[in-house]
């Protein structure tokens, strides 16, 4: 990544949140980040509708046979440099859903994911702590 | 040329004004809806299957996780087919705690909804202000259950946390909290002019299509069916309890089952839910919380016992339905066979798509408040290349609107 | 038209924000270095919304108690226990549990309990920290 | 729907009892009482043979138009138990009877007529259990898949018991260890 690139693409990283046959669970907190109560606007966190304007990819669920493909689209589709967030255990592992027929999860087998949010569902905080990695290991990568 | 040509549009899977993925096909002609085609089964995880692979007591979270917004009707449905086929009677004081429980997510999900709805015409505003109003009753779930969304309280034959009398002033202060706001919600969205233009008259189902395809929930009493489980068929502690069926003639005096109806519907219910905890509250006599207090020993239990049995629990979005048939010598069951309110509310989207604009698309799918990670998941697919409309897109279209209809 | 809205603008200017701004109020010019400052006592972390009594957080295993019962295996909705037979122990994954706390019911020694620790977030989801046994 | 008489659970019963005679193999009911005033509730189970199915339908829609709820089914080894969950009397005040209709099919030849004609929201239902259980719906008014996607291998059917091809399928997520 270029140097100084971090500094302007920390401050406001746009965010495409796609869900690939979770439980809900963690989208509405998701959701729930970018309400009042934690508001993460203050960062410069947006939630925009379409993969190509986004920095940060917000995967959620187990994968289901059908959204594998659309999910590497998505991930395709953004623009370099990007971040993979992995929301909730059943992207991370599969959690209840550890096995089945019509699963091809967890989503670390189809894209490189930077960071894994553990709970389910995570509390908001626990995603805003994640994007907190997220700076750190934009840092650490621009140090280098 | 005299002849009409239509387009196809594919909404879905991935959409911004659909929070799962579902995939919308519509034949349209301008900016009217001929046809409508959804195809499901993008969260289709394979819950029922797995369910036959495990023991009761693992199912009840595998259930609490079919969806995370009504994440204590499934597993409570589970656990009432199971005690309706082994007839585990359930403590009286347990029945009482599920009802609170039941209402408390009734609420939740309403406001939610709520929220959704007023994004979805294009008032984000409002989003903020439910949403604000929706973290006092996550906190209060997070008190009296340990985590805002799952809850993991059901257990068979009972609930796993009591209410101890200490417990109850933060519930009476958020039940407060509601009834003083009440009428600032219903001001926002019954006197405001955006939602009287955008509601009024749109995604009409009539009372006949709504008994027709079995449509369920808010979305079926918004047409003037009386069909509630909780009245109906007396189950847990609601038969004690004053309740009677909420259809939005109540409020306004006739039925158009349109949007506007809809939203009605779930104010009046949000009314309704703050009014039967309290009744809970009041009644709730003292005793046991759960019929079998040592899992090793419930799960002992149902290794031996064989039958057959359903749960129906009112969910926020309308009867939930699960099957369960026990075989004695496996502890796991036989079958299980879940039922979401969604499953049966997707046909009655076509009538109502019918002949609506295409802007509309996002407020009267929302209006039914769709759970397809219930029923199993709307999106924008680019077959052959024809017309690709995404979630902003559509939203756009839809903020349009409003200004178009306010100027 | 009324002006309906100036009231509410007006009370809205003094009010306290409803936001909890975990962890600090805006992006910070250096996270590596804020959370440096705040290792050494010189910065402080806004706390997030305080946890309840009860609330289910990151599993917490007394391994002296445990007496290799497996109960616990035999409940867990999502197999996120290991047993190790070598030591009669057993081994929680974080990532894969569902925070239900059913083990903790299900055990006859209580050597499990809930913590308040939620703060759950790494770039490797089997790492030392995500493990406990 | 008012002109006839309302039956209760066991008028119900007896009701197909003496429309359908033998043809009618098992009835059930079940009664729950709960809280504290002790209302009562019915469940009622009724096993028919698959040739009278489709009429005693026709009886159920004319008596009154229920409310379907979802076709369930068992894998019992040689046949295939289709349920049907009904509910009749919604709309009064704790007076509704759950009915739950019972059809047995042979596995070798798994056909049942549908019912869209009667009621016309059973068409999701009746999609899904021809994906998961094999079953032939006849007449069905749109036989596509619903949950299953188009590369799902034909002829593998995960509620059947057998587990035929399901091999190919079953994913377990949690074996990717370090």
């Amino acid at each position: 990544m270029a140097k100084g690139l971090s500094k302007s693409f920390k401050k406001a990283l746009w965010v495409y949140h796609c869900n690939s046959g979770s439980c809900n669970g963690c989208d509405i907190e998701i959701i729930a980040a970018l309400c009042p109560r934690y508001d993460v606007e203050r960062f410069g966190i947006k939630l925009v509708g379409s993969p190509r304007h986004a920095d940060v990819l917000l995967v959620t669920g187990p994968v289901t046979r059908q959204m594998k493909d659309k999910v590497l689209r998505i991930y395709e589709q953004m623009p370099d440099p990007k971040a993979v967030i992995c929301v909730g255990n059943c992207g991370n592992t599969g959690d209840v859903f550890f096995e089945g027929y019509n699963l091809v999860g967890p989503i670390d087998n189809i894209l490189p994911v930077d960071v894994h949010v553990i709970g389910c569902p995570p509390r908001p905080e626990a995603i805003i702590n994640a994007v907190a990695k997220v700076w750190v290991k934009l840092e650490t990568l621009e140090a280098k | 040329m005299t002849e009409k040509t239509t387009y196809r549009l594919p909404i879905g899977p991935i959409h911004p004004a659909l929070k799962e993925p579902v995939q919308f096909e519509f034949e349209i002609d301008g900016e009217r809806i001929v046809d409508v085609d959804v195809s499901l089964g993008h969260v289709h995880r394979s819950i029922e299957w797995a369910g036959t692979r495990r023991n009761p007591i693992q199912n009840l979270y595998l259930a609490e996780r079919i969806c995370g917004i009504c994440s204590y009707c499934h597993p409570v449905a589970f656990s009432l087919a199971v005690e309706n086929a082994l007839d585990i009677q359930v403590p009286d004081r347990g029945e009482y705690l599920r009802v609170i429980q039941g209402e408390l997510e009734r609420m939740c999900s309403h406001m939610l909804w709520a929220g959704v709805a007023a994004h979805e015409v294009g008032f984000d505003t409002v989003l903020y202000l439910t949403w604000q109003m929706r973290e006092k009753l996550l906190d209060l779930t997070e008190y009296l259950t340990g985590n805002r969304v799952t809850k993991a309280i059901t257990m068979i034959g009972g609930v796993r946390r009591d209410i101890t009398k200490d417990m109850v002033p933060k519930i009476q202060e958020t039940l407060d909290y509601f009834k003083e706001n009440f009428e600032k919600i219903r001001h926002t969205y019954l006197d405001d002019k955006t939602f009287k233009m955008r509601c009024q008259g749109v995604g009409v189902l009539t009372y006949d299509d709504a008994i027709k395809l079995c449509a369920v929930g808010p979305t079926t009493r918004a047409s003037g069916v009386k069909k509630d489980v909780r009245v109906d068929q007396p189950y847990f502690a609601y038969s004690d309890l004053d309740i009677d069926y909420i259809t939005p003639d109540i409020l306004t005096g006739e039925i158009h089952g349109d949007v506007y109806d809809r939203i009605i519907q779930r104010l009046l219910e949000v009314k309704q839910a703050i009014d039967l905890m309290e009744q809970c509250l009041d009644k709730m006599p003292s005793g046991d919380i759960v019929a079998e207090p040592k899992p090793a020993k419930l799960l002992a239990m149902l290794k031996k016992a064989e039958g057959e049995g359903i749960g129906r629990h009112e969910a926020p979005r309308g009867e939930v339905i699960h099957y369960v048939k026990l075989v004695s010598g496996e502890e796991n069951a036989y079958t299980w066979k879940v039922r979401a309110p969604t499953y049966n509310n997707i046909l009655p989207w076509i009538p109502m798509l019918k002949g609506e604009q295409i802007a509309d698309i996002p407020i009267v799918a929302a209006s039914t408040d769709p759970c397809m990670s219930c029923t199993n998941r709307v999106a924008v697919v680019d077959r052959d290349n024809k017309y690709i409309l995404n979630k902003e897109e559509l939203h756009q279209m839809s903020v349009e609107k409003t200004r178009r209809l306010l100027k | 038209m009324s002006f309906s809205m100036i009231r509410p603008v007006l009370v809205q200017l003094f009010k306290k924000p409803f936001t909890n701004k975990f962890p600090v109020k805006y992006t910070p010019k250096s996270t590596t270095k804020l959370l440096e400052a705040v290792g050494e006592g010189k910065a402080q972390i806004i706390p997030p919304v305080e946890t309840p009594p009860g609330f289910r957080g990151k599993i917490q295993y007394d391994k002296e108690k445990c007496t290799g019962c497996r109960l616990c295996i035999r409940v867990c909705p999502s197999n996120a226990i290991e047993f190790k037979p070598k030591e009669k122990k057993i081994k929680i994954y974080l990532a894969r549990c569902t925070f239900c706390s059913q083990c903790n019911d299900v055990c006859p020694v209580k050597c499990l309990s809930m913590s308040n620790e939620f703060l759950l977030a790494d770039t490797d989801k089997y790492s030392k920290d995500m493990i406990v046994e | 729907m008012a002109e006839k008489k309302q039956l209760d659970a066991k008028g119900l019963v007896k009701y197909f009892k003496d429309e359908f005679k033998t043809k009618i193999k098992k009835t059930t009911v079940k009664k729950r009482v709960v809280g504290l005033e002790k209302k009562e509730s019915y469940f009622v189970w009724i096993t028919i043979d698959k040739s009278i199915f489709k009429d005693v339908i026709k009886h159920l829609v004319e008596y009154q138009f229920p409310h379907l709820a979802v076709v369930s089914g068992n894998d019992l080894g040689k046949t295939i138990e289709l349920i049907y969950h009904f509910s009749l009397d919604h709309g009064q005040k704790f007076k509704e009877i759950s009915l739950n209709i019972k059809v047995e099919i042979p596995k070798s030849n798994p056909k049942i007529e549908t019912i869209c004609d009667y009621i016309p929201g059973a068409l999701i239902t009746e999609r899904e259990k021809q994906e998961m259980l094999g079953v032939i719906v006849e007449g069905i008014p749109d036989s596509r898949r619903l949950f299953l996607p188009e590369d799902f291998p034909k002829g593998v059917y995960p509620w059947r018991k057998d587990g035929k091809g399901m091999e190919k399928v079953i994913k377990n997520l949690h074996e990717v260890k370090k």
